[in-house]
């Protein structure tokens, strides 16, 4: 722990050995994809959105690894984008999943098909 | 200013029957296309024939419309545009006159329509700017619009929207075309942006100095749209169907000017602009006629009903009028314009007098109606004179015309590229007349089939045992309507009739000024397409100096 | 090859305008048509319009002939009337400007062609205006007018073809007698066989004038002008080369042309293979197969090849082509006629064949004798026509040889049998003392005065006997012979009066003309005028054509004994079984004729049985289905109906099914393609999220998908 | 370069990796769930041990293969648990493990944010939910969780079409992306132009320059800072001598990237909170302003009170 300590305190990344973006980039995609497969089986509407945060961690670390690649910022930058995206559909998509379980008494996506218009 | 008011006075009125009282509506549509007829005749009286090939009337300072487009609001006709204006004119009080008793539902929607509807087509014939054009071009969909889906017959939703659609898919494509001409013009003289212009005049010379494969994106594109409207031959179904629903005032409309928007915007648009894609494909078109011609003539032989009868042998006759446009020379474009016009008089009356009957007898089928002749003897005879006309007996207006349109695509090979014939193994003429004349035999044909339906129409309408439908015998002999319409024509309907008649056999027997009159601007025309033809450029050198050169061998 | 001792065309006769006087004749005739109109307009129920037509043409003739006897032949005069398609641009051809013109004005060439043709059109046109008066006088009323102003277009029509001094305006004339042939031959409206009738002569017409349209076309292509003056000078240099014997210099084209104008002149003169309008015709009114169907509109094409004959003589094939069609028309009509029993429809495949004899005429260079047998033709064959009318008039419509006998024998209706005689020995070809006998025998004489021609000869010799035998057929059978008949089933045309109450007036109608009435004065008068002038033409033209010929000589058609290519050097040695041709021919031709009214005797007169029956029926079987088959005029028209016009109805109807369902039906297609569309993605719209995220995480994987193939 | 994994082989491991997944998803009890997440962990282990071994490093970083292994896990747990509080926590648990990364990618701001962002702010916000609509099970009764949680709708095909996609992702990825370079020597030299004051003070603070002496500039082309004494005399100080303390730190970073670069995100994103908050207040409103009709026909859906006509 304190090797990371040092890692954090140095103020440049020290290099790692035997990590290469490709790493980051294959557990970004599984993530992704968990993410996803959550998403696509899941029917509670507050796990799916879960799944979709999970999804938004998957790019948030192919962001951070992408910009430790190209050693610029953009990448760390996006991700707090991304948090500003999660907070806001947070705060909105749980807004109308009470809105919508105090109708229906339930949180089940499918409950909802006739929206489809 | 004249030609402003010439548009705006139907719009007026158009406004004024709108508001106006519905028992005074065609009262005052009456008035409206009069006064447009008077200021038609008086702009006639007004223009300058000895410069019929010059824009007239067009203001000095057209009205600035979009500066930074270069669009303006300018107007002009030459001696090609007067007589289609003319045509447009007097169809006016025609149509509302033989709409008089016919349209009882609505009055005054149908009036301000068919008024605003007149207003367009004038706005066509007089724009000098290619958007106002378009603008024009598309607007008459409206009215047309309207006419056919609130007063036609039981199919006619299906009617008006596919004319409506069928038509605006492909003006669509022209207004592509005529943009990137616009947008070449931008650039045209050394590659520097320009500013843009829509004048017509303007862009007719820019568009000339693109080169052959964009001329022909051009030339496709255009006929895309126009070709919709002529109507020629893959292109056509929208027409039989269109006319067959429509009232009949939106028929003779449709068939008196609307399908001349199509010509017109051929000769104003394709010919000049892009002469050289013209040359390569104009035996193309001419196929295309040919096949309009002798398809359109044969399916007319076999219908039943006598209203889409007439409507194909429009897509027959304009095969003829295209015909001669894209002969290219002057005496087919001469024809073609005259066409126009003479298709506009004897097809509308046509359309009219097979109203009338329809107004009488509420069906339209030639099973169920024959032998007129005897029940409506003054009828027949128009009907008889008006077939006639359409048929293209020599006294009449169609002959002139058509036999002009023959001419032309009878001479017409020397002016046509090797575009086509290349691509079959075949050398254009290098005489006049290699194949132009087996054009013109083939849509000879057309003649002979021409006399074939309408014989067959007025044969089975005109002569014969007398045949009514059984519903109609029945009430005959019932109580009679009071507000039922005299057996024979009323004395509104033989007015309606006889200026047009006049007009037949004035153009039939004394066509000269108005040959006299189109020749500037067709000689303007065609002025380029000579310069073409001797130019090294498109001149089919090699192989005509190679015949003529083995013909003097072969002399001795 | 060519020698120019048998070219012996005239140097170009002079031109001057003038000849105003027969602008008359348009105006005048145009004046009787609008007067018609008002007549029917007004509702004027008697005999005026008859009355007015036949003055007005009566002044017609009076300025034709005023002007032939102010101007003579010697020179061609022009008359302008005024400019009709008239117009010139200039352009450019190789950097020099050119001017072109469009000429076709309303004008008037008169030489001795014309002027002999107008006379017999507008002298026969008077007449037989006034047979009508009287013929037509069940229908006075509307229909009277109605025929009256058609009559006077008609001669209108034929004045403007005659008189033209351009092939436009031929043109229009052409059409317009076709338009007059239409209206009059559909006269009888109602009856359904009329309208048919009348829509077989225009179509076909019009495949003839086709063919015409398109000579014009290729005449104003090559030659530069529609005007006969420039043409004709033009065709003037080509004469001259070839008197040099350059064959050569002729252009293909130019041989093209005649071959073109031929076409619409057998089209509009009814020869092989477009003659299957003129029988019908007969449906038409009697006085208009008189007048229109045999004694001028029908010699139209005659006088299209005499006028342009100068064309005709620079083509290789076209006057032999000419001589045969005309030849082989002349047979094959004649073998029709022979079969048929209606008496009107005999005299119709008569006047198919003797039109067959003209054009040989012309084919054989022997233009005058074409010219002279067009003008004897016109009187006899009108007068058979009219003394037929005369006998359906009174007989109720009957024409059925069968069912007639005696009429000659019957109370008035002697000036009818023996105008009937009169036209019947005109015809047979009786020698001497009729004018047929002389123009016949000019055209016969000079068909075997060329070795090249003899066939033909021997064709039109064959010809003239069988003409013989089935004209005095039918004067044996009707106009002598036990008296007997049998009245027709129709009540003066089948056409009610304009009134219309229809069929009510059937019954009482059929009672009134229980018994045949006798022609009167005006048609007896007529037939008498008819016949007397038949004979009174002879002592004028039997020689050599005579007065005929001096008409022809200043004509265009002028070119008589001219061999420009038919037999060019052994012309004059040509002969008849070895004696000079026109001699022997006088005396052969005299003899066939004879032979042909025996054998018509014997057949139908010595061996009458009864009036229905003759000793010709008891030999017909003996010739097997021949007969039958000539009966039914060799099943041409169900030949031409199963060849053409069935192909071409199904052909319509084909077009008809592709137009409607799939010319239009990609049309439909095209539109419905959105709703199609729409139609089918619709169930992915499920409303289910998931369903929807697994579209679009499947769409993902496609377009990475694609990313890796495009990279690699 | 060449593929870092056979793509069979990573092929073969998606397959088995779905398999997995596909058993662990829930299924109302009626699948071994926990063979099927071994079964995934245990290829998501194998795979992130082929990695390791293929890049053939001496030393691979465990740090790296902890979080990985900490963050897919839970990950899997989140997406397979039934229990939605339970789902929550994991995905806390995904949050902690995705600083770590960050934290091996040098990125400690986002690292940290990102706890107190998303499992200190946002997930407390998803517990608040999923507790107001869960109903807490009555006194007596056995919880019953609901259908929609208890069975996963359609595990095969979600499966197939996420693998697939992994596959696809993975066999772009492996392509061949090389090594994460060092650490870069200009990274943040930067910062130290645009802050001169805390430049100033560094070189104070190690003694470079004293009292009455100014910074006059700093060149970072040439990496020399100017310093001017207080005699007017200029002094340069070379890169080499720098102190460690003159280097920015990444929030320094961070800040300067997101101010600098993106301004007008940062605005659009600041627009995107307002709306949010004021979407959420929205419809957090709308939720007193059901009628009465549907209350009751709700009411009545539930049992909650006897049928209208009944009562009336």
């Amino acid at each position: 722990m304190s090797d990371l300590l040092t890692l954090a305190q140095s103020g440049y990344p020290a290099p790692i050995a035997g990590v290469t973006l490709a790493h980051y980039l294959f557990v970004s995609a599984a993530m992704f994809v968990l993410g996803l497969i959550g998403f696509l089986t899941r029917r509670n509407l507050i796990i799916m959105f879960l799944c979709t945060e999970l999804m938004f961690q998957a790019a948030g670390i192919a962001l951070v690894a992408f910009g430790r690649y190209h050693l610029n910022f953009h990448g760390q930058t996006f991700v707090i984008f991304i948090l500003t995206v999660a907070a806001a559909e947070a705060a909105m998509a749980l807004a109308l999943v009470v809105l919508l379980f105090r109708r229906k008494e339930s949180l089940n996506a499918e409950a909802w098909q006739d929206l489809k218009g | 200013m004249l030609l402003t008011a010439l548009i705006l006075m139907p719009l007026l009125f158009a406004g004024i029957v709108a508001f106006a009282p519905a028992r005074n509506a065609r009262g005052m549509a009456l008035l409206g296309t009069t006064l447009a007829l008077a200021l038609g005749a008086f702009v006639c009286s007004q223009f300058d024939w000895g410069y019929a090939d010059k824009h007239q009337f067009g203001a000095a300072e057209p009205f600035v419309w979009f500066p930074a487009l270069g669009l303006n609001l300018s107007l002009g006709v030459d001696s090609v545009a007067l007589m289609l204006v003319l045509l447009t004119v007097l169809l006016g009080p025609i149509c509302v006159l033989c709409s008089w008793t016919a349209i009882t539902q609505r009055v005054r929607t149908y009036y301000s329509w068919l008024l605003v509807l007149q207003a367009a087509m004038t706005g066509v014939f007089c724009a000098r700017d290619v958007i106002f054009f378009y603008i024009c071009f598309e607007f008459t969909l409206i009215p047309m619009f309207i006419l056919i889906s609130l007063y036609g017959s039981t199919n006619r939703r299906k009617a008006a929207i596919k004319f409506f659609l069928f038509t605006f898919t492909g003006s669509v494509i022209a207004l592509a075309g005529l943009i990137y001409v616009a947008w070449y013009a931008t650039t045209t003289s050394g590659g520097r942006f320009q500013g843009w212009t829509f004048d017509i005049g303007a862009l007719e010379s820019a568009a000339r100095t693109m080169s052959l494969r964009q001329q022909s994106i051009v030339l496709l594109a255009l006929m895309a749209g126009f070709a919709v409207k002529v109507p020629l031959f893959p292109v056509h179904t929208w027409l039989p169907l269109a006319h067959t629903e429509a009232p009949t005032a939106g028929s003779v409309i449709l068939a008196g000017v609307l399908l001349k928007l199509g010509t017109y915007a051929l000769y104003r648009f394709v010919l000049p602009f892009v002469p050289e894609a013209v040359v390569e494909y104009a035996p193309f078109i001419g196929v295309l006629c040919i096949i309009g011609i002798l398809y359109g003539g044969l399916i007319c032989w076999v219908q039943t009903d006598v209203k889409k009868l007439v409507a194909y042998s429009s897509v027959a006759h304009l095969g003829f009028c295209v015909l001669g446009l894209f002969a290219l020379n002057n005496t087919g474009i001469t024809g073609s314009i005259l066409y126009m016009i003479n298709h506009g008089l004897s097809t509308g009356a046509l359309f009219l007098l097979i109203g009338m009957v329809y107004e009488r007898y509420h069906t339209r089928s030639m099973k169920e109606l024959g032998g007129l002749a005897s029940k409506m003897p003054v009828w027949a005879t128009f009907m008889v004179f008006f077939t006639m006309a359409s048929v293209g007996l020599p006294g009449l207006n169609g002959f002139v015309s058509e036999f002009l349109c023959l001419l032309g695509a009878f001479q017409a090979s020397s002016a046509w590229g090797s575009g086509l014939w290349g691509s079959l193994g075949l050398q254009p003429g290098a005489t006049p007349g290699d194949y132009g004349p087996w054009f013109a035999a083939v849509a000879g044909v057309g003649m002979i089939v021409a006399a074939m339906y309408l014989l067959y129409m007025v044969g089975r309408m005109v002569w014969g045992p007398l045949v009514e439908p059984r519903s109609h015998a029945h009430h005959a002999h019932g109580a009679e309507d009071p507000n039922a319409l005299p057996r024979d024509l009323t004395p509104r309907e033989i007015g309606l009739l006889i200026p047009i008649a006049a007009l037949c056999i004035g153009l039939g027997i004394y066509p000269k000024p108005v040959l006299d009159a189109l020749q500037p601007p067709v000689s303007r025309t065609i002025a380029h397409y000579e310069q073409l033809r001797n130019s090294p450029r498109l001149t089919p050198t090699a192989p005509a100096e190679h015949a003529s050169a083995q013909d003097g061998e072969g002399a001795p | 090859m060519l020698s120019q001792e048998h070219i012996t065309g005239h140097a170009a006769t002079a031109i001057d305008e003038g000849g105003m006087l027969t602008m008359l004749v348009p105006a005048l005739t145009i004046l009787a048509v609008v007067l018609c109109g008002l007549f029917a307009a007004m509702r004027v129920k008697n005999k005026a319009p008859a009355f007015v037509t036949v003055a007005l043409l009566a002044a017609s003739f009076v300025a034709v002939l005023m002007t032939y006897l102010n101007l003579g032949v010697e020179k061609t005069w022009i008359a302008h009337g005024f400019d009709w398609i008239n117009f010139s641009w200039s352009g450019s051809e190789n950097r020099k400007l050119t001017t072109h013109a469009l000429i076709a004005n309303f004008s008037f060439y008169l030489d001795g062609l014309t002027i002999l043709w107008m006379l017999f059109v507008t002298g026969l046109g008077t007449l037989i205006a006034l047979y009508a008066s009287e013929y037509m006088s069940h229908d006075v009323g509307a229909g009277y007018c109605r025929f009256f102003a058609a009559f006077s277009l008609f001669v209108f029509s034929m004045a403007c073809l005659v008189m033209a001094d351009n092939f436009l305006l031929l043109y229009l004339g052409w059409e317009g007698v076709g338009l007059c042939s239409y209206l009059l031959i559909g006269y009888f409206y109602k009856k359904p066989s009329a309208v048919a009738a009348a829509k077989k002569a225009f179509i076909v017409n019009r495949i003839g004038d086709l063919f015409l349209a398109l000579g014009i076309m290729l005449i104003y292509t090559h030659f530069g002008s529609l005007e006969y003056t420039t043409v004709f000078a033009q065709t003037e240099t080509y004469i001259e080369a070839l008197k040099e014997g350059n064959l050569e210099v002729i252009p293909a084209t130019v041989q093209l042309i005649p071959l073109l104008l031929m076409g619409g002149a057998f089209g509009k003169s009814a020869q092989l293979p477009l003659y299957v309008w003129l029988p019908d015709a007969m449906e038409g009114p009697t006085p208009v197969s008189a007048l229109i169907h045999a004694a001028t509109m029908v010699t139209a094409g005659v006088f299209l090849v005499a006028r342009t004959y100068p064309l005709f003589l620079l083509s290789e094939h076209a006057l032999p082509a000419v001589a045969w069609i005309g030849a082989l028309t002349a047979f094959f009509s004649a073998t029709i006629g022979m079969a048929q029993f209606d008496i009107k429809r005999i005299m119709a495949y008569s006047t198919v064949s003797q039109l067959g004899y003209m054009f040989c005429g012309l084919g054989v260079l022997t233009s005058v004798g074409g010219a002279f047998h067009v003008f004897t033709h016109a009187f006899f064959k009108a007068m058979l026509f009219l003394a037929c009318g005369a006998v359906m008039h009174g007989f109720a419509g009957q024409l059925d040889l069968r069912k007639l006998s005696g009429v000659g024998f019957m109370r008035g209706w002697k000036v009818t049998t023996v105008a009937m005689l009169v036209g019947c020995l005109n015809l047979a070809g009786f020698p001497i003392i009729t004018s047929g006998y002389w123009s016949k025998d000019m055209i016969l004489g000079e068909a075997f005065a060329n070795p090249h021609t003899q066939a033909i000869g021997w064709i039109l010799l064959l010809t003239a006997g069988l003409t013989a035998y089935y004209t005095f057929r039918v004067f044996f059978r009707v106009f002598v012979g036990p008296v007997q008949y049998e009245m027709g089933d129709e009540h003066h045309g089948a056409h009610e009066d304009a009134h219309g109450h229809g069929e009510a007036t059937h019954a009482p109608a059929h009672a009134t003309h229980a018994t045949p009435h006798a022609p009167g004065w005006a048609i007896n008068t007529v037939l008498a005028v008819l016949a007397i002038s038949a004979f009174a033409i002879i002592p004028f033209t039997y020689s050599h054509g005579g007065w005929v010929h001096t008409m022809i000589e200043g004509s265009t058609a002028r070119y008589e004994g001219a061999a420009a290519y038919l037999g060019h050097g052994e012309h004059a040695h040509g002969t008849f079984l070895g004696f000079e041709a026109h001699g022997a021919l006088m005396v052969v031709s005299g003899i066939v004729g004879a032979i042909g009214i025996v054998i018509a005797w014997w057949l139908h007169y010595a061996g009458r049985t009864t009036a229905a029956t003759s000793r010709a029926d008891a030999l017909l079987p003996k010739l097997g289905p021949i007969p039958r088959w000539a009966q039914h005029k060799w099943y041409v028209d169900e030949f031409y109906d199963f060849l053409i016009v069935r192909p071409l109805w199904v052909l319509s109807n084909i077009f008809h099914f592709i137009d409607q369902y799939i010319v239009d039906g990609i049309v439909d297609l095209f539109g419905a393609a959105p709703s199609l569309t729409g139609k089918a993605v619709r169930p992915s719209q499920s409303g289910e999220l998931h369903s929807y995220a697994a579209w679009m995480a499947g769409g993902m994987a496609v377009l990475i998908l694609i990313v890796i193939l495009v990279a690699t | 370069m060449g593929a870092i994994i056979n793509p069979f082989i990573l092929y073969g491991l998606c397959v088995l990796g779905g398999a997995g997944v596909c058993l662990a998803l829930p299924r109302g009890g009626r699948t071994p769930q926990v063979i099927g997440a071994l079964l995934a962990a245990l290829i998501g282990g194998a795979a992130l041990l082929f990695l390791g071994v293929k890049a053939g490093h001496d030393h691979p970083n465990y740090y790296f293969y902890v979080f990985s292994l900490i963050g897919l896990g839970a990950g899997l747990r989140v997406i397979t648990h039934p229990r939605p509080v339970y789902a929550a926590l994991y995905f806390i648990l995904t949050v902690i493990a995705s600083a770590g990364l960050f934290l091996i990618l040098s990125a400690e701001f986002m690292a940290f944010a990102l706890i107190i962002v998303y499992a200190g702010a946002i997930l407390i916000t998803y517990l608040f939910v999923i507790m107001l609509a869960t109903q807490a099970p009555e006194e007596g009764e056995i919880e019953v969780l609901a259908d929609y949680d208890v069975n996963a709708r359609e595990p095969l095909a979600a499966t197939v079409v996420g693998f697939l996609l992994l596959a696809l992702l993975t066999s772009m990825i492996f392509k061949g992306i090389g090594n994460l370079p060092g650490p870069g020597n200009a990274l943040g030299k930067d910062v130290a132009a645009n802050m001169p004051l805390k430049a100033e003070r560094a070189l104070r603070s190690a003694g470079l320059i004293k009292a009455g002496e100014t910074v006059s500039m700093i060149n970072l082309e040439e990496g020399f800072i100017q310093i001017q004494d207080l005699d007017g005399q200029f002094q340069k100080i070379e890169r080499r001598d720098w102190p460690k303390s003159l280097e920015s730190t990444n929030i320094e970073h961070v800040g300067f990237n997101l101010l600098r670069d993106h301004p007008g995100t940062i605005e659009i994103a600041g627009v995107i909170l307002l709306m949010a908050m004021l979407g959420a207040v929205v419809l957090s409103r709308k939720q007193v302003q059901l009628d009465e009709e549907a209350k009751r026909a709700q009411a009545h859906r539930l049992g909650l009170i006897e049928r209208e006509g009944g009562s009336a």
